[in-house]
């Protein structure tokens, strides 16, 4: 039992021969991700060579895609085309999408956020390192080898942070049941919410750790969220407490304006809906295990 | 990216958005000539930041003597604009937007006046919690928003809208009653609204403001002051607007930084950070500051190295992070993933080598080949701290770089 | 017991100001509708003065007719824009939205129905006769006295046929449980299967009367729609059984396109679907009685 | 509204649309002139029906002696141009579209010709069925679609798109992988396609076909045939497509309807026929058509005289059903509604003695007030033949029709 993403997932690459797309495809498929071939327009009816010497189809559409049996995407196409490559899964009827692409028009992704309203697609990102489901599947760019399958859901905004995460639920011998990096965009597809939802309902996943970061309210109605409906213990973190006002911190979704988006109206947050804040990034694995009474 | 006021006219003046005339200038003789097809007009001086018109205006970049007090002055002749224009050209423009710093004038726009009945506030943004950009309008024109935000939040109207769509005219009509309008200036406020919006939409901007959009005495609708930035990673389909980016406005070090594809914020203490990701940037931004504030350290910056953080790029965060002369230390922060801790060793001590690095540099690795990252930073017999976790990395770059300032003095 | 409209109906009208809006405002009242108010931009605050003396109030938006109460909402706006019309209540909340002007262009029809997907709204029109529930309440432009409550649901894509089929069934003693007017357009809001969904719910309606017309295929997919889900006994007419290839008979959808819409498909269909064909417009009630066995 | 092949055309262009140079003419000195441009050229009579190229021109409306075998010509010359403008201009074209009537040929396109490597369908038109606006593609290019559509279904493809973004570019390719391009070509069809879209929105068109869309030899795609027909009811925001509109093209009675708000429709018959409201008024024609059969009579017209059926409107549409000739008795059928039977039976009273009907006048009236207006029809001592039903109606207008036929002849 997983949230989204287990061995029954076939997954297609939007951009699979490009750089980026073929080496973490490679990544991908080492891992033991069933990753079913590309699409690549223009390049429809080659293979693709894997280092491992396996070839994989590529398509010219992601309807052929799906035609041969892909149930999920993952996109590296570059920005200008990315919201048009995420459509193209929509339509095609692929259930899963997750986006690693960055820079992507925000304008585009309200177009896709919009599309998404009337379709049952799930989107993960943009700008995101993705979902893995320890020793089943992961669809992303984290590194793999630091996931060990266990019971924390681990839900967050950044990429690293995420890292550091899953490095510490693993040393404290708790593991993760499935990691979902939401991605630091301010138009994106899943959020906080949306995850916790998945991991309420998801009999795997005993604990949750939630990653935040200023700016956006999405953690406060998260806190909102968890106060009402999650029964399992929750550790939470915040990055940007000392961020100043009006900056922009790398994340385009990481910035404080005004009395909005700061760090002390998130921790606030978290602390009344009962959440375990940890103190700082090392103590995130310990967070978890104070927030479950260990 | 921002431009400047008069840049945003230009830009809106293409949608006919209602506008006065104005023109922009870069010497004294050409202010007093465009202010002579005005007779009065207003002298604006352009900077990248707002608060202009209650703002000082000093001689010197380190704000010692005032030269006009006022970075927008109403000139009722040319003479008096050339006289304006003389006291700013050239001059540092410090308003409650630029904090301690000036920022030198190198434009001004001379506009027409018009006579103003009352005052709006009308800005367009995206509205992060819901993924949708809305339309915010108050009474209080001509005020500080957030002000107005805190003092009467009743006086600011909110409305959604569709960026498929853009505003429709149902919508634009409950904002102009909203805000109290009648007969004529609810059809003039619905024209000049819809403008804006598709102005907004179809530039791929992210703030469209225009404080205060006035009503004449003729019941006409002008937009009075209007600032605009827009989404970078649109720029691609705007080279018009592209173009328009005043390099001179923005720190060199980020300038630096956007063009390599790094993410740099300068900040205000002395320990320089190297971090890869941006969550894990910030939470180091926050770790030397509590960690290091028994030594009074800081943090200088915010810096993501990104994903492929090779020797290259190391080397180019280095040379950003040290063009700063507060940096005291220098502490990086890496969670190898894909990229392994090795590489980005060698990349580091690669990049020490090279540049001579005379202040002390401290290393945190985690992650993919951690035991030899270290290993190699331990046997590479260069001066390079190596930490066991961020805490500890944070403490012992604060106190390097006490001990190094101490030594330097 | 009835479907959409009844006694709790509160309606507001946009454009009550208006010629048409204020005749027919008037007829409603007549008839016993609990029309609450008006919106007419630009005369909020003033009274409109029915012709019983009666006074109601009328808004700039409506927004303050829904304050003041008001669920349903019937649209009497010059067609250039209605569509802003039927927007501005579908935002404002307005669960019932029924659309008497015709001339609305297909585009902006179109942007209507896209609203229509993100809302729970349901929208009757336009360029139809509105919807009645003998005795309780009438939205539209029909004449109310041929009508009498009883039995028969009424589901008809033309006017004047529509009135035909109420007086019949009148006539032959049946009555009608509610009488929906879907309007001719092409682009619409409620359809046939929607109508014949509702019918078959509703404990009040023991027999349904469904009258198309040429063109377009909602008749051919509302028959599929009564083969598989349909139980009650169903009557059918169908207009322009000898209308030329090509030409457009008055409504916007009533035309013919080679062999798209034509009556023959449209009358096989309701023949495989078991429902009871009236042979002329004179046969409408006899045709429900026939198909309840009477 | 339909429009011409050229005029849509001049449409397109203004969408950058991939055109070959034209030239409309009137006359044949100035296609001989406009030829010469081009050298060989294409000579296209312009009237709203398709199927010219396969069509046949005749001298006279009474299409008795051919001009010329076609209405589409390639010239090799000017002078051949123009010795076919002269076999067309003024002359009857007859098409599979027109039926047994030929229309006038009063424009003629001269345009350039291109190097065809193969032709493709390509239109865009709303599919009613789920309310969304579709492309339809096919290999079968220059072919008639609803025979391609019958005979190899599987070589037309269709796609939906969203109307408030257009085309998206995975939609576009995938239409033209379903066409069997390839590289260059897939680029060029993308671009062509989003421009036909954009056109088909921004124009408020209901229809646009391009048939064919040629490929050239230089992998470039053409539009070689268009036809654009619009949205009436959106035509107010279209002035300058509104004012193209041919009156001579259209037949004049259901010109003047539409002129009046009445809808109106020629049909072959002999019993004219006036109704209100659209559904009832198809029904009437079919009663006709049935009922009548026994007398030989059938339905002269459609039409709906609409909710508000007063004198005026009763007369204008008497008056239009009267220019037909072949009319030989009226058929009123009214259900009344908010309108009271007794006001209409006043109206056509009014408009019988007005105009001195003097063929047969056939009312059948239901609904509000029917009793008081049968009974002003029977007291009237005008000759208005009254029916019960509309069965009742049919069978006394068709018996009224014979008769008056015979007792004319």
């Amino acid at each position: 039992m997983s949230v989204l993403v287990d061995k029954s997932t076939k997954l297609v690459c939007q951009g699979l021969t490009g750089k980026s797309g073929s080496f973490h495809a490679n990544q991908m498929l080492e891992y033991g991700t069933n990753l079913i071939g590309g699409v690549s327009p223009g390049k429809g009816g080659t293979n693709w060579k894997a280092n491992s010497g396996d070839e994989k189809p590529i398509w010219n559409t992601v309807k052929e895609a799906v035609a041969a049996g892909a149930n999920a995407s993952v996109v590296f196409v570059p920005p200008p085309f990315a919201a048009d490559a995420i459509l193209e899964s929509i339509e095609a009827g692929i259930k899963l999408i997750v986006t690693i692409t960055e820079w992507i028009p925000v304008k585009d992704m309200l177009e896709v956020k919009h599309a998404l309203k009337y379709n049952d697609a799930v989107l993960i990102g943009p700008n995101c390192p993705g979902i893995i489901t320890p020793g089943e599947c992961k669809i992303g760019i984290m590194p793999g080898f630091i996931h060990k399958p266990g019971t924390v859901g681990v839900v967050s905004r950044s990429g690293t942070m995420t890292y550091e995460a899953v490095n510490q639920t693993t040393q404290v011998g708790l593991g993760q049941s499935t990691c979902i990096g939401i991605g630091g965009d301010p138009v994106k597809g899943l959020d906080f919410i949306d995850c916790l939802k998945l991991f309420q309902d998801d009999p795997n996943t005993k604990q949750i750790l939630m990653l935040g970061e200023i700016g956006g309210d999405s953690e406060e109605r998260a806190c909102e969220f968890i106060k009402n409906h999650v029964t399992k213990p929750v550790a939470g973190f915040i990055a940007g407490t000392h961020a100043p006002e009006g900056k922009r911190l790398g994340h385009a979704g990481a910035i404080v304006q005004g009395s909005c988006g700061t760090a002390k109206a998130k921790l606030e947050a978290m602390a009344s809906a009962g959440i375990t804040i940890a103190e700082n990034t090392n103590d995130l694995g310990n967070a978890v295990l104070r927030a479950s009474g260990k | 990216m921002k431009v400047h006021e008069y840049q945003s006219k230009q830009i809106l003046k293409k949608y006919n958005a209602p506008l006065l005339q104005g023109i922009p200038c870069t010497t004294a003789e050409e202010v007093e000539k465009a202010a002579e097809k005005f007779g009065r007009s207003v002298v604006k001086s352009q900077i990248y930041a707002g608060g202009r018109g209650k703002g000082t205006v000093y001689n010197e970049p380190e704000l010692k003597t005032v030269s006009l007090d006022g970075g927008v002055k109403l000139a009722s002749s040319p003479q008096e604009a050339r006289e304006y224009a003389e006291c700013m050209l050239g001059k540092y423009l410090q308003t409650v937007q630029t904090g301690n710093e000036g920022k030198q004038v190198n434009t001004i726009y001379i506009e027409d006046c018009c006579n103003i009945e009352s005052e709006y506030y009308f800005s367009i943004l995206l509205d992060r919690s819901v993924a949708a950009p809305m339309v915010m309008v108050s009474t209080e024109g001509g005020m500080d928003i957030e002000e107005v935000a805190e003092e009467s939040p009743e006086k600011i109207f909110k409305l959604h809208f569709n960026p498929l769509t853009g505003l429709a005219d149902h919508q634009a009509r409950l904002l102009a009653y909203q805000l109290g309008l009648k007969g004529g200036q609810i059809r003039n406020f619905i024209k000049t609204a819809k403008i804006l919006v598709k102005a907004y939409l179809d530039t791929d901007s992210d703030l469209l403001e225009v404080n205060p959009l006035v009503l004449t005495t003729e019941d006409d609708f002008m937009v009075l002051d209007s600032k605009m930035t827009f989404d970078d990673n649109a720029l691609y389909r705007h080279p018009e607007i592209a173009k328009l980016r005043d390099k001179s406005e923005e720190d060199p070090a980020e300038v630096e930084a956007i063009d390599n594809n790094l993410a740099f914020v300068k900040l205000e203490g002395n320990i320089g950070c190297m971090v890869n990701g941006a969550g894990l940037a910030m939470a180091t931004v926050d770790a030397v500051s509590i960690f290091g504030k028994e030594f009074n350290a800081a943090p200088a910056n915010f810096l993501d190295v990104g994903g492929g953080a090779n020797a290259e790029k190391v080397k180019l965060a280095f040379r950003i992070i040290l063009n700063d002369p507060s940096v005291d230390a220098i502490l990086v922060n890496i969670f190898g993933g894909i990229m392994k801790c090795d590489v980005i060793a060698e990349g580091v001590l690669q990049a020490v080598r090279e540049m001579e690095l005379h202040i002390p540099l401290i290393v945190r690795l985690a992650g993919t080949n951690v035991e030899e990252g270290k290993k190699m930073i331990a046997e590479s017999g260069l001066k390079v701290i190596a930490a066991e976790d961020l805490p500890d990395g944070c403490l012992k770059a604060a106190k390097a770089a006490a001990e190094y300032r101490k030594g330097a003095k």
